[in-house]
């Protein structure tokens, strides 16, 4: 099967104020599948964000490139032209942001913000764009698509206004659709309600899905396949159900062990989770040689403090970047 | 506030000062009396003959007030009434500065002075076809008169404290009895307008006349014996005034004048931007330049004939403060005044003064240093012989020596000015913050009196606020200040020399004179005012120069040239050093290409 | 901390303008009061390092102008008479930085040499060079007091309306509406009249800042109060307040970081706009009295019609004041930038919050 | 309704406390409308005296300004001592022309600072932003009046434009097609110093309101739903940024018939301005009070209008004022 999106060595860094530059992602590559849903797991300041908004090259202004491919259906979107670029953003490619109070704007009523989606995209009159926003709407909201076309961002829930960047997400059918830490900021009741409707979403329009989040419950049971990402690479890619049932890599061990019961999470699961992981996530400005897990690792090894592992293949289609799988 | 510096209105002292002059009137033109058709007798006027027709544009800083002469106080209402609107009955020519026949054609003074007997021009009409006669001027004379129009004419037809009485004789004479002797009295009437009765007798009765004839009053409404006549006022914009068909003079080929048949005056605020608009062909005539922008016009060659009259009537001094304060007074003012009061201390400053150097930087060289209040453009009056000691320093450090003035070094090590007491001598001058020239010269005047060790601080103020403060409060060390006679005559200054007068600046308004020299000065102005021939009045008022020459209540600074400007194509174009310098022979003025300023 | 590169240039660049203008009498030759009243309206001397016979100096000299009868001819060198330019050589006597005594110049000519005028002269004969540095310390002192006077009644009046509401709202709203409405023209008039005549340059100056400061406050005022209504009912500070975070707290962490970006912003467009509005208070006898130089001053010449034709070199002050207008504002960008979070945090965790 | 009600009272009473304090400045200012005649040796001071009495202006200031308030009720509002006629008047004609240039001017200040804030705001930092930033500077310090008489000497060099005023002399005798020419010509310079004066101020503010928005996360989101840039900028920023930027327009109306003084003089345009400040230096009191009135009832409708547009624009304001 020919994969919808395929990221070869992607380097992305930023400008500090300062002008030194520090490393976000570093050389990451995988696959997206058609249909199939990619959970990309990791810590804050993992690179989750980054790796989200560089596939459609949203980095802030002092986010840079440095090397390697984003291929989407073909074309080469680090490389394509502003207008194609436009295209996919919205068009092909959903992009749902982690947090629906700053994502949607406040003084604009949240139809005309849907609508304004579809426009972009399609040659639409008044009324059969309008037509079209209520039907987008009506996917998301099981009632009231009216009401809520009516209202501005902060008349509404945050399960609300989640649902309505879902609906500017795949308010055009897209192909793919990216979905950064979309259950973040919800009560553990919306997030189920929302992983729910993600999942109806992409059995309604057979689109491939990334989800991004640092809680691997949410991706037990959902994601078929699952990214790792630590300090900017890919610890460990897999099926979900490889991963899940035996994690290879140390730090996706590690992540593991502190998942509680399902349907247990309490408010903030965030806090809980990385308390467990001895260390902190690495400054990404003064990285030393060496495995960038190796100061937390329990399982480190002396070639760990001096270099870096590369990838190493268990499977077909599982991959762990671990001097204990060869490296 | 974003309010910025504006060159506001320069508002000149404009000290129009009419009053008698005894001299015989002496004409140098011919004026024939003409009897033409329907015993109308017009006046004959030399000069170049003229091309009927056309239009004259000039700029106005300021918006006229009023159409009325009983409530026109104002600059620009008074030029554009009296100078094109109305007429007198007697005129003083403003080139020959002498009396001519206007609406009189004659006048006869008795014996005693006391009687003058005026003859009127037979004929006349006021511009919209009503015929006048001698009711119009008893009219005319009643209203200036009643206290309650307040008529700001009617001082001037008080002659010590009463009114003058008017008699009709017959509808072509007029007796004007006086309450006591005075010179020429001809030259009272310059700048009286003549009323329609028929006009204005309905509005006097009911006691509106001061409210009629504002700028919005319809054209048919309005009736003068001037040139010209209203035809359109846009507020903001221009007054236009048409040409008289019933006006009085005719040149010498018997063409009725004006030879305009339209004066537009279009109301140009700012000095500058008046400048531009006569550069860029909007307007036709142009006056009260400055000498900056004279040399600028003259420079273009840009088809305008500039032309320098000659100093002008305006004379710039610093005076101090010289009132008698009482109590009052502040011990650091009474300090001060205690060196003002000083003549040598006075006679020190004026020696200091670098005269030359004002005329060179604020003139440019278009204007005359002044050791007394009459100005070298005012030949008749100017007293020859009174010194014009050069620029001194010396001579100034010994006088200050022997009025008891000592030298210190301050810390920095300049050298100070003390006085006995062993203060510095520090004074503040007052100066009118919108005129540009006069702030300039006091910058000039605190630098030159620095060479003293004098220090000197220049306090530019508000002009209304530098009156109250000279006049009113007289909360001031020395004020530097210009005056301009209207009239070339020394009357017209009367009140400046006068100890009793308002316009005494130094100290003004006095119940007896504070010092022998001011009591001189008083006897010597009330003596000239009754005396009979040019020759006694001269003798009298070169005295009063002297005096002040002596004395320096005034430091006479100096006077600028008028410097006015045409398009060539006016003709007939004559700048006057007296007021309106170049609208006074508005009836002469003609276009010679016909057109008349409309080019865009 | 470090300081960010371009925050550190526009200081290190207005510094530098700055410096120039404290030691204003170390790097002018002349006093900036001394009329040279055979030389007025001179234009910029040129420095030669060849004369007239084409011989090679290597201590730059110049030549005076020979004086004009008429000032519309194009001014002539007097070539017969090199003078030459003397480096860290004694001239006029000054105050460094207001208070140390020196006579030492970066350069000047021999006394009774004839006189350099880098940018020409004025209406008085007067050395625009020095009096654009001298001008400055006046003129730079009144913008930064003015606008910080303006910018804290300003601010401090717009937080209350904006934070408090209601009828102090509506009190304060309607006090700067007041403000803006009054005739400062006839305030100003009035003002004069309680004041003696006169006034010692410090006084003088002081009156400046003062009324200069407290005019403008409604404008600045009502932008903050925009500000921080909108401010106050963002969540988090929404949440904060729920938490029974205090007044204070919340005003001092959450709302007035908001304003600053506009409070910059205001300053940068003030301090301009004052050194101006010195001028007009000069025309009412409030500003500095000359012969004391200010910015005011200088561009006041400019007014007349015939400077503005007439001597190219009186452009000279504003072209000299527009560097120090450029870097405040530029300052101003650079901290507006380094102020407002989103960009910058952004880049470093990668993860925004 | 009950907070259109609110703000007209507001209203009223700052128009009251405008014209108290007005009084008492003009009051406490020195000197008044007959103290030229002071230094005039043709009239007396008994003259002055009776002439001051006669305008009432002997008479205490509260009696005074019941006098003025009666004669504000009539709709004369106050007489003119120069003018012998009521201010109303007076006041209009030139409001009229006034208005006519300085909305003009304004429409013409914020269509071109809104455009051009944007566009430097989203190069901030750039070569664009940064010339931009350098050419505001230069013009911030361009005194108005400078300004002014720079165009004017541009019109006489050109003979492109009229050098000032509002009509040319003989316009009555001009088609209707180029009457309006012709009074566009005149309109050109005035309203080029007036929108050059005041754009840099209101570039300065576009742009930092925008910076300030640029970088919020719904327009990163906008930009990745694939919205056009334009549509990015014009709607989605400038809606974001619009509360200060709505202040400031409020504002901009306000100074309608205050900020055009200085243009109006030096290119004599018969407006408010040579009227005014000939009424200030003279101190022909009542004009001045009609005028500051007259200014200060656009000041309220400006604000007015600024919190209407605020209201419109803002659901946040308006949900937080229903509440209440």
């Amino acid at each position: 099967m020919n994969a919808l999106l395929e990221i070869q060595d992607l380097e992305v860094a930023y400008r500090s104020t300062a002008g030194r530059e520090c490393g976000a992602l570093a050389g990451v590559s995988f696959e997206v599948y058609p249909g199939e849903i990619l959970g990309v797991l990791g810590e804050s300041g993992s690179g989750k964000s980054t790796l989200a908004a560089a596939l459609l090259r949203l980095l802030p202004p002092n986010g840079k490139f440095r090397k390697g491919t984003v291929r989407f259906e073909g074309q080469d979107l680090l490389r394509a032209r502003q207008r194609e670029l436009q295209k996919v953003r919205g068009g092909r490619i959903g992009l749902i942001f982690q947090e629906p109070s700053m994502a949607l704007h406040p003084t604009i009523r949240t139809g005309e913000q849907i609508s304004s989606v579809i426009a972009a995209h399609q040659a639409l009159d008044r009324r059969a764009l309008r037509e079209k926003t209520l039907q987008v709407l009506a996917k998301v909201f099981s009632a009231d698509a009216n009401r809520i076309a009516e209202s501005y961002p902060h008349q509404l829930s945050g399960g609300q206004r989640q649902r309505v960047l879902l609906a500017q997400a795949i308010a055009c059918s897209p192909a793919l659709i990216i979905a950064d830490e979309p259950t973040a900021s919800l009560d553990p009741s919306t997030q189920q309600d929302i992983l729910e409707l993600l999942r109806t979403l992409r059995d309604q329009l057979h689109c491939a899905m990334i989800l991004i989040t640092h809680n691997p419950a949410i991706l037990a049971g959902l994601a078929d396949r699952i990214l790792v990402l630590y300090a900017g690479k890919v610890a460990e890619i897999g099926p979900a159900s490889e991963v899940f049932g035996s994690p290879q890599h140390p730090y996706t061990r590690a992540l593991l062990k502190c998942l509680p019961p399902p349907l247990t999470e309490n408010l903030r699961p965030r806090k809980s989770k990385l308390t467990v992981i001895p260390g902190e996530s690495p400054n990404l400005q003064q990285l030393a040689n060496g495995c960038r897990f190796e100061p937390r690792c329990t399982d480190r090894m002396d070639v760990c403090t001096t270099s870096e592992p590369a990838e190493t293949s268990l499977s077909r289609h599982h991959a762990v970047s671990c001097f204990r799988y060869g490296g | 506030m974003r309010t910025k510096r504006a060159s506001l209105l320069v508002t000149l002292l404009g000290l129009a000062g009419l009053c008698a002059a005894r001299e015989a009137a002496s004409y140098p033109h011919a004026f024939t009396p003409q009897q033409s058709k329907s015993e109308e007798e017009l006046l004959t006027l030399p000069g170049e003959l003229g091309r009927p027709g056309g239009r004259l544009v000039v700029s106005l800083r300021a918006e006229p007030k009023t159409l009325n002469p009983l409530t026109a106080v104002d600059a620009p209402s008074r030029e554009v009434i009296l100078g094109a609107m109305q007429a007198d009955l007697v005129h003083i020519n403003r080139a020959t500065q002498l009396t001519e026949p206007a609406l009189a054609t004659s006048w006869r003074v008795s014996a005693d002075y006391l009687q003058y007997t005026l003859t009127l021009r037979k004929g006349l009409r006021f511009s919209d076809g009503h015929p006048m006669d001698a009711d119009d001027i008893l009219f005319t004379f009643r209203v200036y008169l009643d206290e309650n129009v307040h008529a700001t004419q009617r001082d001037l037809l008080l002659i010590g404290g009463k009114p003058i009485a008017v008699r009709k004789v017959d509808a072509l004479t007029l007796v004007f009895q006086l309450p006591q002797p005075y010179g020429v009295g001809e030259r009272l009437f310059d700048g009286l307008a003549i009323l329609p009765r028929h006009l204005l007798e309905k509005p006097y009765t009911e006691g509106k006349l001061a409210e009629t004839w504002a700028l919005s009053t319809p054209a048919n409404l309005w009736a003068g014996l001037g040139p010209f006549r209203l035809k359109e006022y846009i507020p903001g914009q221009r007054l236009v005034l048409e040409r008289n068909p019933y006006y009085w003079k005719q040149d010498g080929k018997g063409t009725r004048l004006p030879y305009l048949d339209e004066l537009d005056f279009l109301f140009v605020p700012s000095s500058d931007a008046q400048v531009l608009r006569f550069q860029s062909g909007d307007t036709d005539v142009i006056s009260r330049l400055s000498a900056d922008n004279f040399f600028l016009l003259q420079r273009q060659q840009r088809g305008f004939t500039m032309a320098d009259a000659g100093p002008g009537l305006e004379y710039n001094f610093v005076f101090f403060n010289l009132n008698d304060l009482g109590e009052k007074a502040s011990s650091e003012m009474a300090r001060k005044q205690k060196w003002f009061r000083e003549v040598k201390f006075r006679q020190a400053v004026s020696l200091t003064v670098d005269r030359e150097a004002l005329v060179r930087l604020v003139y440019q060289g278009r204007g005359a240093a002044l050791w007394g209040p009459v100005t070298p453009g005012n030949r008749r009056w100017l007293n020859t012989s009174v010194p014009h000691p050069a620029r001194s320093l010396d001579q100034a450090r010994r006088l200050l020596k022997e009025a008891g003035f000592s030298w210190t070094n301050a810390s920095n090590g300049d050298s100070v000015l003390v006085d006995s007491g062993g203060k510095p001598v520090e004074f503040s001058i007052l100066t009118s913050s919108s005129n540009a020239d006069r702030t300039k010269m006091a910058t000039l005047l605190q630098d030159d009196l620095k060479q003293l060790g004098m220090h000197v601080q220049v306090a530019p103020l508000e002009f209304r606020s530098l009156i109250e403060r000279v006049t009113q409060t007289k909360e001031y060390d020395a004020c530097l200040l210009g005056l301009v006679s209207f009239d070339a005559d020394p009357n017209s200054d009367l009140n400046v020399w006068l100890s009793s007068g308002g316009t005494h600046l130094w100290n003004p308004s006095q119940a007896h004179p504070a010092t022998t020299w001011e009591a001189e000065m008083d006897h010597l102005m009330e003596q000239q005012l009754s005396a009979t021939t040019y020759e006694q009045r001269k003798k009298l008022y070169d005295r009063v120069q002297e005096i002040l020459a002596e004395n320096q209540p005034m430091i006479f600074l100096a006077s600028p040239h008028i410097l006015a400007g045409a398009k060539d194509t006016v003709g007939n174009f004559h700048a006057a050093v007296l007021e309106p310098y170049v609208l006074w022979n508005v009836e002469q003025l003609f276009q010679r290409d016909g057109a008349g300023s409309n080019s865009k | 901390m470090k300081l960010p590169s371009k925050l550190a240039k526009w200081l290190i660049a207005l510094g530098l303008l700055h410096g120039a203008v404290i030691c204003a009498g170390f790097f002018t030759p002349y006093d900036p009061g001394e009329q040279d009243r055979e030389n007025t309206y001179q234009p910029p001397t040129h420095i030669h390092l060849v004369d007239s016979q084409g011989h090679f100096h290597i201590r730059p000299f110049f030549y005076r102008y020979l004086n004009r009868e008429d000032f519309s001819e194009p001014p002539q060198e007097d070539t017969t008479k090199i003078i030459p330019l003397r480096f860290f050589a004694k001239g006029a006597r000054y105050h460094l930085m207001g208070f140390i005594p020196l006579s030492l110049h970066l350069f000047c000519s021999d006394p009774g040499s004839g006189r350099i005028y880098l940018l020409g002269t004025d209406a008085y004969g007067r050395d625009q060079f020095s009096r654009i540095l001298f001008g400055g310390q006046i003129s730079l002192l009144t913008g930064l007091l003015g606008a910080f006077i303006t910018l804290l009644l300003g601010a401090s009046i717009g937080t209350t309306a904006g934070y408090y509401g209601g009828w102090r709202d509506g009190l304060l709203m309607r006090l700067a509406e007041l403000f803006v409405a009054l005739p400062w023209l006839y305030l100003l008039f009035a003002l004069r009249a309680f004041l003696p005549l006169a006034v010692s340059p410090l006084e003088a100056f002081l009156l400046v800042v003062v009324v200069v400061g407290t005019v403008g406050w409604a404008r600045p005022a009502r932008l903050i109060r925009g500000i921080v209504l909108s401010a106050k009912e963002r969540d988090f500070v929404r949440a904060a307040r729920g938490f029974g975070a205090s007044n204070t707290y919340l005003l001092r962490r959450h709302i007035l970081p908001e304003t600053a970006g506009v409070l910059l912003t205001q300053a940068a467009i003030l301090i301009p706009q004052f050194v101006l509005a010195e001028m007009t208070l000069s025309f009412l006898g409030l500003g500095v009295p000359e012969p004391l130089a200010s910015w005011g001053n200088l561009l006041a010449n400019l007014q007349q019609y015939s400077v503005l034709v007439s001597y190219w070199w009186m452009y000279l002050p504003a072209l000299a004041i527009v560097p120090f207008f450029v870097g405040y504002l530029g300052l101003a960008s650079a901290l507006q930038e380094h102020a407002n979070p989103h960009k910058i945090e952004v880049g470093v965790t990668g993860d925004t919050v | 309704m009950r907070y259109f009600l609110r703000r007209t009272i507001q209203a009223v009473l700052l128009l009251f406390g405008v014209s108290v304090l007005t009084f008492l400045f003009s009051a406490l200012a020195p000197g008044n409308y007959f103290d030229e005649m002071r230094l005039n040796p043709q009239i007396s001071s008994e003259t002055l005296a009776s002439l001051r009495a006669q305008y009432q202006l002997d008479r205490p200031l509260p009696i005074r300004y019941a006098y003025w308030v009666s004669s504000v009720l009539r709709g004369e509002l106050g007489f003119s001592f120069a003018y012998n006629t009521p201010v109303g008047p007076l006041l209009w004609v030139r409001a009229r022309n006034t208005l006519l240039l300085t909305l003009t001017a304004t429409l013409l200040a914020w269509a071109l600072a809104l455009p051009v804030g944007i566009w430097s705001a989203a190069s901030l930092g750039r070569w664009p932003d940064r010339a931009l930033s350098g050419a505001t500077a230069t013009f911030l310090i361009v005194p108005e009046l400078v300004l002014a008489l720079g165009l004017l000497i541009f019109a006489v060099r050109t003979n492109w434009f009229p050098t000032g005023g509002f009509v040319s002399t003989g316009f009555e005798t001009l088609s209707p097609a180029n009457k309006l020419r012709d009074i566009v010509l005149h309109m050109a310079l005035p309203v080029a110093a007036l929108a050059l004066s005041s754009l840099p101020i209101l570039l300065r503010h576009v742009r930092a309101a925008m910076a300030e928005v640029l970088g919020a996360p719904f327009l990163r989101a906008a930009e990745g739903h694939g919205i056009p840039r334009q549509t990015l900028l014009f709607k989605y920023a400038l809606r974001a940024a619009a509360n200060p930027l709505i202040s400031l327009f409020g504002f901009s109306l306000g100074a309608l018939l205050s900020g055009s003084l200085i243009v109006e003089v030096v290119m004599s345009w018969p407006g408010l301005g040579p009227l005014l400040l000939e009424a200030i230096l003279a101190r022909d009191v009542y004009v001045v009070i009609g005028g500051v009135l007259l200014s200060t009832i656009f000041l309220v409708g400006g604000n007015f209008v600024a919190d209407m547009l605020l209201y419109r624009a803002d659901p946040r304001i308006r949900t937080e004022s229903a509440a209440k």
